[in-house]
Protein backbone atom coordinates (compact mmCIF):
# COMPACT_ATOMS: atom_id res chain seq x y z
CA UNK A 1 0.00 0.00 0.00
CA UNK A 2 1.45 3.50 -1.16
CA UNK A 3 -0.74 6.80 -0.69
CA UNK A 4 -0.15 8.69 -4.45
CA UNK A 5 -0.76 12.49 -4.53
CA UNK A 6 -1.39 14.70 -7.10
CA UNK A 7 -1.03 18.59 -8.01
CA UNK A 8 -2.36 20.86 -10.12
CA UNK A 9 -3.55 20.32 -13.28
CA UNK A 10 -1.76 16.49 -13.02
CA UNK A 11 -4.68 16.49 -10.09
CA UNK A 12 -7.47 17.79 -12.28
CA UNK A 13 -7.17 15.77 -14.58
CA UNK A 14 -6.91 12.64 -13.28
CA UNK A 15 -9.91 14.26 -10.63
CA UNK A 16 -8.02 13.32 -7.22
CA UNK A 17 -5.95 14.73 -4.99
CA UNK A 18 -4.95 11.37 -3.21
CA UNK A 19 -5.23 7.57 -3.46
CA UNK A 20 -3.71 4.85 -1.56
CA UNK A 21 -2.85 1.75 -3.79
CA UNK A 22 -1.60 -1.52 -3.70
CA UNK A 23 0.56 -2.51 -6.27
CA UNK A 24 1.21 -5.05 -8.10
CA UNK A 25 4.81 -6.78 -8.31
CA UNK A 26 7.06 -5.79 -10.61
CA UNK A 27 6.37 -2.14 -10.54
CA UNK A 28 10.15 -1.04 -9.26
CA UNK A 29 10.45 2.44 -10.09
CA UNK A 30 8.86 5.79 -10.75
CA UNK A 31 8.74 4.75 -14.36
CA UNK A 32 7.13 1.65 -13.48
CA UNK A 33 4.28 3.13 -11.63
CA UNK A 34 3.58 5.63 -14.54
CA UNK A 35 3.36 2.60 -16.70
CA UNK A 36 0.98 1.23 -14.34
CA UNK A 37 -1.14 4.25 -13.92
CA UNK A 38 -1.43 5.18 -17.62
CA UNK A 39 -3.18 1.97 -18.10
CA UNK A 40 -5.83 2.66 -15.09
CA UNK A 41 -8.29 4.51 -16.63
CA UNK A 42 -8.54 7.73 -19.44
CA UNK A 43 -8.13 10.58 -16.77
CA UNK A 44 -4.68 8.82 -16.24
CA UNK A 45 -3.77 8.30 -19.54
CA UNK A 46 -4.68 11.81 -20.12
CA UNK A 47 -2.68 13.24 -17.06
CA UNK A 48 0.05 11.24 -18.13
CA UNK A 49 0.29 11.53 -21.61
CA UNK A 50 3.49 13.56 -21.87
CA UNK A 51 5.37 11.74 -18.91
CA UNK A 52 8.48 14.42 -19.45
CA UNK A 53 6.16 17.17 -18.05
CA UNK A 54 5.45 15.31 -14.79
CA UNK A 55 7.66 15.97 -12.26
CA UNK A 56 7.35 12.77 -9.30
CA UNK A 57 8.97 13.18 -5.35
CA UNK A 58 8.83 10.22 -3.28
CA UNK A 59 8.70 10.72 0.43
CA UNK A 60 8.80 14.78 0.09
CA UNK A 61 12.11 14.19 -2.02
CA UNK A 62 12.48 15.35 -5.82
CA UNK A 63 13.13 12.13 -7.89
CA UNK A 64 13.58 11.32 -11.16
CA UNK A 65 11.55 8.61 -13.38
CA UNK A 66 14.54 5.54 -12.47
CA UNK A 67 14.43 5.80 -8.91
CA UNK A 68 12.98 2.93 -6.93
CA UNK A 69 9.73 3.04 -4.88
CA UNK A 70 10.97 0.55 -2.96
CA UNK A 71 9.79 1.50 0.90
CA UNK A 72 7.88 4.72 -0.32
CA UNK A 73 5.41 6.15 2.17
CA UNK A 74 3.97 8.97 -0.21
CA UNK A 75 4.32 9.20 -3.48
CA UNK A 76 3.63 12.76 -5.71
CA UNK A 77 2.93 13.81 -9.25
CA UNK A 78 2.92 17.40 -10.06
CA UNK A 79 3.92 19.46 -13.31
CA UNK A 80 7.30 21.43 -13.46
CA UNK A 81 6.87 23.99 -10.54
CA UNK A 82 5.89 27.50 -11.70
CA UNK A 83 7.28 29.41 -8.68
CA UNK A 84 5.44 32.34 -6.74
CA UNK B 1 14.83 31.59 10.08
CA UNK B 2 11.32 31.17 9.71
CA UNK B 3 9.36 29.49 6.82
CA UNK B 4 5.38 29.94 6.93
CA UNK B 5 3.43 28.82 4.23
CA UNK B 6 -0.53 30.54 4.70
CA UNK B 7 -3.74 31.61 3.12
CA UNK B 8 -3.87 34.74 5.00
CA UNK B 9 -2.00 38.09 3.80
CA UNK B 10 1.42 39.43 5.74
CA UNK B 11 2.30 42.81 7.15
CA UNK B 12 5.96 43.93 5.82
CA UNK B 13 6.09 46.36 8.10
CA UNK B 14 5.17 44.07 11.01
CA UNK B 15 7.89 41.26 9.82
CA UNK B 16 10.45 43.52 9.69
CA UNK B 17 9.57 44.93 13.27
CA UNK B 18 9.34 41.68 14.60
CA UNK B 19 12.83 40.53 13.36
CA UNK B 20 14.83 43.41 14.72
CA UNK B 21 13.01 44.31 17.68
CA UNK B 22 15.14 45.19 20.64
CA UNK B 23 18.54 44.40 18.59
CA UNK B 24 21.32 46.52 18.31
CA UNK B 25 23.82 44.48 15.94
CA UNK B 26 21.70 44.37 12.55
CA UNK B 27 22.55 47.01 10.56
CA UNK B 28 21.20 45.88 7.01
CA UNK B 29 16.87 44.44 6.45
CA UNK B 30 16.02 43.75 3.13
CA UNK B 31 12.98 43.12 1.93
CA UNK B 32 11.39 41.74 -1.41
CA UNK B 33 7.21 41.68 -1.53
CA UNK B 34 5.98 40.01 -4.79
CA UNK B 35 2.56 41.06 -5.77
CA UNK B 36 0.36 39.71 -8.22
CA UNK B 37 0.05 42.15 -11.24
CA UNK B 38 -3.27 42.82 -13.21
CA UNK B 39 -1.89 41.15 -16.80
CA UNK B 40 0.37 38.39 -17.71
CA UNK B 41 1.42 38.10 -21.48
CA UNK B 42 -0.51 41.27 -22.18
CA UNK B 43 -3.79 39.56 -21.32
CA UNK B 44 -5.87 40.69 -18.35
CA UNK B 45 -5.83 38.48 -14.45
CA UNK B 46 -9.11 38.25 -12.62
CA UNK B 47 -7.23 35.81 -10.20
CA UNK B 48 -4.30 34.12 -9.43
CA UNK B 49 -4.80 30.55 -7.54
CA UNK B 50 -1.53 29.20 -5.79
CA UNK B 51 -1.30 25.56 -4.72
CA UNK B 52 1.29 23.71 -2.60
CA UNK B 53 2.44 20.50 -1.47
CA UNK B 54 1.50 20.71 2.38
CA UNK B 55 5.28 19.38 3.90
CA UNK B 56 7.09 19.32 0.87
CA UNK B 57 7.20 22.95 -0.12
CA UNK B 58 7.96 24.28 3.91
CA UNK B 59 11.03 21.72 3.52
CA UNK B 60 12.10 23.04 0.88
CA UNK B 61 11.91 26.74 1.81
CA UNK B 62 13.49 25.74 5.02
CA UNK B 63 16.65 24.17 3.06
CA UNK B 64 17.14 26.64 0.85
CA UNK B 65 16.97 29.47 3.48
CA UNK B 66 19.23 27.28 5.40
CA UNK B 67 21.78 27.66 2.60
CA UNK B 68 21.11 31.24 2.37
CA UNK B 69 22.34 31.36 6.07
CA UNK B 70 25.28 29.01 5.32
CA UNK B 71 26.13 31.31 2.32
CA UNK B 72 26.00 35.00 3.81
CA UNK B 73 25.97 36.29 7.85
CA UNK B 74 22.83 36.83 8.36
CA UNK B 75 21.25 37.32 11.20
CA UNK B 76 18.02 36.71 10.35
CA UNK B 77 15.76 35.31 7.92
CA UNK B 78 12.17 35.35 6.94
CA UNK B 79 10.21 33.33 4.27
CA UNK B 80 6.19 33.85 3.84
CA UNK B 81 4.58 32.22 0.82
CA UNK B 82 0.29 32.67 0.50
CA UNK B 83 -1.60 29.86 -1.12
CA UNK B 84 -4.92 30.19 -2.45
CA UNK B 85 -6.77 32.38 -4.97
CA UNK B 86 -5.24 35.76 -5.20
CA UNK B 87 -6.77 39.26 -6.90
CA UNK B 88 -4.31 41.91 -9.09
CA UNK B 89 -2.86 43.66 -6.22
CA UNK B 90 -2.52 41.09 -3.01
CA UNK B 91 0.87 39.65 -2.12
CA UNK B 92 2.20 37.13 -2.79
CA UNK B 93 5.66 36.29 -1.24
CA UNK B 94 7.61 38.02 1.53
CA UNK B 95 11.60 37.62 2.06
CA UNK B 96 13.43 39.37 4.82
CA UNK B 97 16.80 39.19 4.99
CA UNK B 98 18.88 41.19 7.94
CA UNK B 99 23.13 41.33 8.32
CA UNK B 100 25.54 43.56 9.27
CA UNK B 101 26.62 44.05 5.92
CA UNK B 102 23.78 45.75 3.02
CA UNK B 103 25.38 43.55 0.26
CA UNK B 104 24.91 40.05 2.13
CA UNK B 105 21.18 41.34 3.10
CA UNK B 106 20.83 42.14 -0.98
CA UNK B 107 22.30 39.52 -2.30
CA UNK B 108 20.71 36.60 -0.29
CA UNK B 109 17.29 38.10 -0.84
CA UNK B 110 17.72 38.20 -4.27
CA UNK B 111 18.77 34.25 -3.94
CA UNK B 112 16.35 33.39 -2.06
CA UNK B 113 14.06 34.94 -4.50
CA UNK B 114 15.12 33.22 -7.37
CA UNK B 115 15.01 30.08 -6.09
CA UNK B 116 11.23 30.87 -4.80
CA UNK B 117 10.56 32.13 -8.62
CA UNK B 118 11.79 28.94 -10.15
CA UNK B 119 12.37 26.07 -7.80
CA UNK B 120 9.89 26.04 -4.81
CA UNK B 121 7.53 23.58 -4.88
CA UNK B 122 4.26 25.94 -5.83
CA UNK B 123 1.90 25.87 -8.89
CA UNK B 124 -0.12 28.76 -10.61
CA UNK B 125 -2.80 29.01 -12.30
CA UNK B 126 -4.49 32.34 -13.53
CA UNK B 127 -7.97 33.25 -14.50
CA UNK B 128 -8.83 35.94 -17.01
CA UNK B 129 -11.32 38.16 -16.70
CA UNK B 130 -13.70 35.72 -18.58
CA UNK B 131 -13.24 33.27 -15.88
CA UNK B 132 -11.30 30.94 -18.53
CA UNK B 133 -8.69 29.42 -15.89
CA UNK B 134 -4.83 28.25 -17.10
CA UNK B 135 -2.10 26.66 -14.87
CA UNK B 136 1.07 28.90 -16.35
CA UNK B 137 3.87 26.98 -17.55
CA UNK B 138 7.18 27.10 -16.08
CA UNK B 139 9.76 30.07 -17.22
CA UNK B 140 12.94 29.02 -18.49
CA UNK B 141 14.69 32.67 -17.73
CA UNK B 142 13.61 32.29 -14.29
CA UNK B 143 15.69 28.89 -14.78
CA UNK B 144 18.63 30.89 -15.79
CA UNK B 145 18.41 33.36 -13.18
CA UNK B 146 18.27 30.57 -10.38
CA UNK B 147 21.15 28.88 -12.34
CA UNK B 148 23.81 31.32 -11.89
CA UNK B 149 24.01 30.66 -7.84
CA UNK B 150 25.30 27.60 -8.27
CA UNK B 151 28.80 27.64 -6.93
CA UNK B 152 29.08 31.13 -6.45
CA UNK B 153 31.48 31.63 -4.38
CA UNK B 154 30.61 34.05 -1.03
CA UNK C 1 9.53 59.37 -7.34
CA UNK C 2 10.24 61.25 -4.16
CA UNK C 3 12.98 61.96 -1.13
CA UNK C 4 13.02 63.05 2.13
CA UNK C 5 15.65 64.07 4.35
CA UNK C 6 14.15 64.07 8.19
CA UNK C 7 14.88 64.18 11.54
CA UNK C 8 11.31 61.48 12.49
CA UNK C 9 11.63 57.97 12.19
CA UNK C 10 9.85 56.44 9.26
CA UNK C 11 7.72 53.18 8.73
CA UNK C 12 8.70 50.78 6.00
CA UNK C 13 5.31 49.24 6.05
CA UNK C 14 3.24 52.05 5.48
CA UNK C 15 5.49 53.56 2.88
CA UNK C 16 5.33 50.18 0.76
CA UNK C 17 1.81 50.47 1.49
CA UNK C 18 1.96 54.04 0.40
CA UNK C 19 3.68 53.59 -3.14
CA UNK C 20 1.41 50.68 -3.54
CA UNK C 21 -1.96 51.72 -2.70
CA UNK C 22 -4.48 50.69 -5.76
CA UNK C 23 -2.32 49.38 -8.07
CA UNK C 24 -2.01 46.25 -9.71
CA UNK C 25 0.76 46.91 -12.23
CA UNK C 26 3.37 46.46 -9.88
CA UNK C 27 5.01 42.54 -9.06
CA UNK C 28 7.94 43.41 -7.53
CA UNK C 29 8.79 46.03 -4.10
CA UNK C 30 12.82 45.91 -2.83
CA UNK C 31 12.90 47.57 0.48
CA UNK C 32 16.39 48.52 2.11
CA UNK C 33 16.66 49.67 5.71
CA UNK C 34 19.43 50.96 7.28
CA UNK C 35 19.67 50.68 11.00
CA UNK C 36 22.25 52.09 13.32
CA UNK C 37 24.53 49.28 15.05
CA UNK C 38 25.88 49.20 18.57
CA UNK C 39 29.38 48.56 17.58
CA UNK C 40 31.78 50.03 14.73
CA UNK C 41 35.28 48.36 14.27
CA UNK C 42 35.03 46.86 17.62
CA UNK C 43 33.84 49.80 19.60
CA UNK C 44 30.90 50.28 21.25
CA UNK C 45 28.60 53.07 19.80
CA UNK C 46 26.26 55.07 22.35
CA UNK C 47 24.89 57.60 19.58
CA UNK C 48 25.34 58.43 15.68
CA UNK C 49 24.79 61.74 14.81
CA UNK C 50 23.99 62.49 11.22
CA UNK C 51 24.26 65.85 9.48
CA UNK C 52 23.57 67.42 5.92
CA UNK C 53 23.52 70.08 3.90
CA UNK C 54 19.92 71.18 3.36
CA UNK C 55 18.99 71.93 -0.30
CA UNK C 56 22.21 70.38 -1.91
CA UNK C 57 21.80 66.41 -0.24
CA UNK C 58 18.00 66.81 -1.45
CA UNK C 59 19.19 67.53 -4.61
CA UNK C 60 21.72 65.26 -4.83
CA UNK C 61 19.22 62.35 -3.57
CA UNK C 62 17.15 63.35 -6.58
CA UNK C 63 19.91 63.45 -9.19
CA UNK C 64 21.00 59.69 -8.60
CA UNK C 65 16.86 58.86 -7.91
CA UNK C 66 15.85 59.87 -11.28
CA UNK C 67 19.64 58.15 -12.32
CA UNK C 68 17.77 54.41 -11.02
CA UNK C 69 14.47 55.69 -12.72
CA UNK C 70 16.31 56.20 -16.26
CA UNK C 71 18.28 52.73 -15.86
CA UNK C 72 15.52 50.36 -14.63
CA UNK C 73 12.33 50.37 -15.94
CA UNK C 74 10.66 51.58 -12.54
CA UNK C 75 7.31 52.05 -11.35
CA UNK C 76 8.05 54.14 -8.06
CA UNK C 77 10.99 54.69 -6.01
CA UNK C 78 11.24 56.59 -2.48
CA UNK C 79 14.08 57.38 -0.45
CA UNK C 80 14.04 58.45 3.34
CA UNK C 81 17.57 59.60 5.21
CA UNK C 82 17.32 60.77 8.72
CA UNK C 83 19.78 63.11 10.21
CA UNK C 84 20.33 64.47 13.70
CA UNK C 85 20.97 62.08 16.97
CA UNK C 86 20.53 57.94 16.94
CA UNK C 87 21.04 55.86 19.11
CA UNK C 88 21.75 51.76 18.17
CA UNK C 89 18.56 50.02 16.81
CA UNK C 90 17.56 52.97 15.31
CA UNK C 91 16.38 53.44 11.61
CA UNK C 92 18.88 55.71 9.72
CA UNK C 93 18.13 54.92 5.93
CA UNK C 94 15.33 53.50 3.55
CA UNK C 95 14.91 52.93 0.21
CA UNK C 96 11.88 51.60 -1.71
CA UNK C 97 11.80 50.44 -5.31
CA UNK C 98 8.96 48.81 -6.68
CA UNK C 99 8.96 47.19 -10.20
CA UNK C 100 7.34 44.75 -12.94
CA UNK C 101 10.26 42.94 -12.56
CA UNK C 102 12.18 41.29 -9.51
CA UNK C 103 15.96 42.08 -10.58
CA UNK C 104 15.14 46.15 -11.46
CA UNK C 105 13.57 46.20 -8.12
CA UNK C 106 16.62 44.66 -6.83
CA UNK C 107 19.09 46.11 -8.72
CA UNK C 108 17.83 49.48 -8.80
CA UNK C 109 17.93 49.58 -4.83
CA UNK C 110 21.41 48.26 -4.17
CA UNK C 111 22.56 50.77 -6.89
CA UNK C 112 21.07 53.44 -4.58
CA UNK C 113 21.88 52.05 -1.57
CA UNK C 114 25.58 51.87 -2.50
CA UNK C 115 25.45 55.63 -4.09
CA UNK C 116 23.68 56.40 -0.64
CA UNK C 117 26.11 54.93 1.50
CA UNK C 118 28.76 56.52 -0.62
CA UNK C 119 28.42 59.59 -2.08
CA UNK C 120 25.07 60.78 -0.47
CA UNK C 121 26.24 64.35 1.50
CA UNK C 122 26.15 63.21 5.08
CA UNK C 123 28.64 63.16 7.74
CA UNK C 124 28.77 60.57 10.78
CA UNK C 125 29.68 61.21 14.11
CA UNK C 126 29.76 58.29 16.65
CA UNK C 127 29.94 58.96 20.46
CA UNK C 128 31.52 55.68 22.52
CA UNK C 129 30.11 54.84 25.61
CA UNK C 130 32.51 57.62 27.34
CA UNK C 131 30.86 60.26 25.19
CA UNK C 132 33.64 60.70 23.54
CA UNK C 133 32.57 61.53 19.99
CA UNK C 134 34.74 61.43 16.34
CA UNK C 135 33.55 62.17 12.52
CA UNK C 136 33.64 59.01 11.31
CA UNK C 137 35.97 58.83 7.86
CA UNK C 138 34.94 57.93 4.36
CA UNK C 139 35.42 54.01 3.70
CA UNK C 140 37.23 53.21 0.65
CA UNK C 141 35.40 49.31 0.13
CA UNK C 142 32.35 51.69 0.21
CA UNK C 143 33.95 53.57 -2.61
CA UNK C 144 34.46 50.43 -4.96
CA UNK C 145 30.80 49.26 -4.45
CA UNK C 146 30.00 52.43 -6.39
CA UNK C 147 32.52 52.50 -9.20
CA UNK C 148 31.13 48.79 -10.32
CA UNK C 149 27.90 50.96 -11.44
CA UNK C 150 29.86 53.12 -13.75
CA UNK C 151 29.00 52.88 -17.11
CA UNK C 152 27.18 49.34 -16.55
CA UNK C 153 24.39 49.06 -18.69
CA UNK C 154 21.36 47.90 -17.93
CA UNK D 1 29.86 89.71 -0.53
CA UNK D 2 29.53 85.64 -0.74
CA UNK D 3 28.23 83.27 2.04
CA UNK D 4 30.26 80.32 3.32
CA UNK D 5 28.45 77.36 4.97
CA UNK D 6 30.51 74.45 6.74
CA UNK D 7 29.75 71.27 7.92
CA UNK D 8 30.70 68.50 9.98
CA UNK D 9 34.27 68.69 11.58
CA UNK D 10 35.30 71.89 9.44
CA UNK D 11 32.37 73.45 10.85
CA UNK D 12 33.51 72.54 14.31
CA UNK D 13 37.03 73.39 13.69
CA UNK D 14 36.09 77.29 12.39
CA UNK D 15 33.34 77.35 15.53
CA UNK D 16 30.22 78.58 12.81
CA UNK D 17 28.18 76.73 10.37
CA UNK D 18 28.01 79.58 8.11
CA UNK D 19 29.63 83.32 7.29
CA UNK D 20 28.88 86.05 4.57
CA UNK D 21 32.54 87.61 3.67
CA UNK D 22 33.55 90.54 1.35
CA UNK D 23 36.27 88.68 -0.76
CA UNK D 24 39.15 91.35 -1.86
CA UNK D 25 40.29 91.15 -5.21
CA UNK D 26 42.35 88.58 -6.47
CA UNK D 27 40.24 85.37 -5.10
CA UNK D 28 39.39 83.60 -8.22
CA UNK D 29 39.11 79.99 -7.04
CA UNK D 30 37.78 77.15 -4.28
CA UNK D 31 41.94 77.06 -3.91
CA UNK D 32 42.27 81.01 -3.60
CA UNK D 33 39.74 81.54 -1.23
CA UNK D 34 41.05 78.71 0.94
CA UNK D 35 43.99 79.99 0.76
CA UNK D 36 42.51 83.54 2.01
CA UNK D 37 40.40 81.70 4.77
CA UNK D 38 43.95 79.69 6.72
CA UNK D 39 45.18 83.51 7.13
CA UNK D 40 42.26 84.49 9.19
CA UNK D 41 42.77 82.61 12.08
CA UNK D 42 43.82 79.63 13.91
CA UNK D 43 40.93 78.00 13.56
CA UNK D 44 40.47 78.46 9.65
CA UNK D 45 44.26 76.96 9.93
CA UNK D 46 43.31 74.52 11.95
CA UNK D 47 40.23 73.96 9.26
CA UNK D 48 42.11 73.57 6.48
CA UNK D 49 45.31 72.05 7.53
CA UNK D 50 44.92 69.63 5.15
CA UNK D 51 43.32 71.05 2.47
CA UNK D 52 42.89 68.05 0.63
CA UNK D 53 40.20 66.42 3.02
CA UNK D 54 38.39 69.49 2.92
CA UNK D 55 35.74 69.48 0.02
CA UNK D 56 33.95 71.72 -1.85
CA UNK D 57 31.18 72.97 -3.52
CA UNK D 58 29.68 76.03 -4.95
CA UNK D 59 26.16 76.62 -5.37
CA UNK D 60 25.31 73.43 -3.89
CA UNK D 61 27.18 71.53 -7.13
CA UNK D 62 30.63 69.60 -5.94
CA UNK D 63 33.68 71.52 -7.38
CA UNK D 64 37.41 70.72 -7.41
CA UNK D 65 39.95 73.69 -5.78
CA UNK D 66 40.78 74.89 -9.06
CA UNK D 67 36.71 75.65 -10.03
CA UNK D 68 36.36 79.35 -10.60
CA UNK D 69 34.40 81.22 -7.66
CA UNK D 70 33.25 84.18 -9.78
CA UNK D 71 29.37 84.63 -9.31
CA UNK D 72 28.80 82.22 -6.54
CA UNK D 73 26.47 82.93 -4.36
CA UNK D 74 26.90 80.00 -1.79
CA UNK D 75 30.49 77.96 -1.52
CA UNK D 76 30.46 75.27 1.15
CA UNK D 77 33.39 73.41 2.61
CA UNK D 78 32.76 69.65 4.47
CA UNK D 79 35.35 67.05 4.55
CA UNK D 80 34.46 63.85 2.57
CA UNK D 81 31.19 62.25 3.16
CA UNK D 82 30.22 59.35 4.96
CA UNK D 83 26.69 58.62 3.72
CA UNK D 84 24.18 56.84 6.07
Amino acid sequence: MVKIVYFAWVRERIGKAEETVDLPAGIATIADLVGWLRARGPEYANAFAKPELVRAAIDQTHVKPAASIAGAREIAFFPPVTGG
Amino acid sequence: MAVRVQREDFDTGAEIKRLTAGRTDIGAIVTFTGTVRGTAGGQGIATMTLEYYPGMTEAELERVEAEANARWPLQGTLIVHRFGELAPGDNIVLVVTASPHRQAAFQSAEFLMDYLKTRAPFWKKEAGPDGKADWVDARESDDAATARWAGKAQ
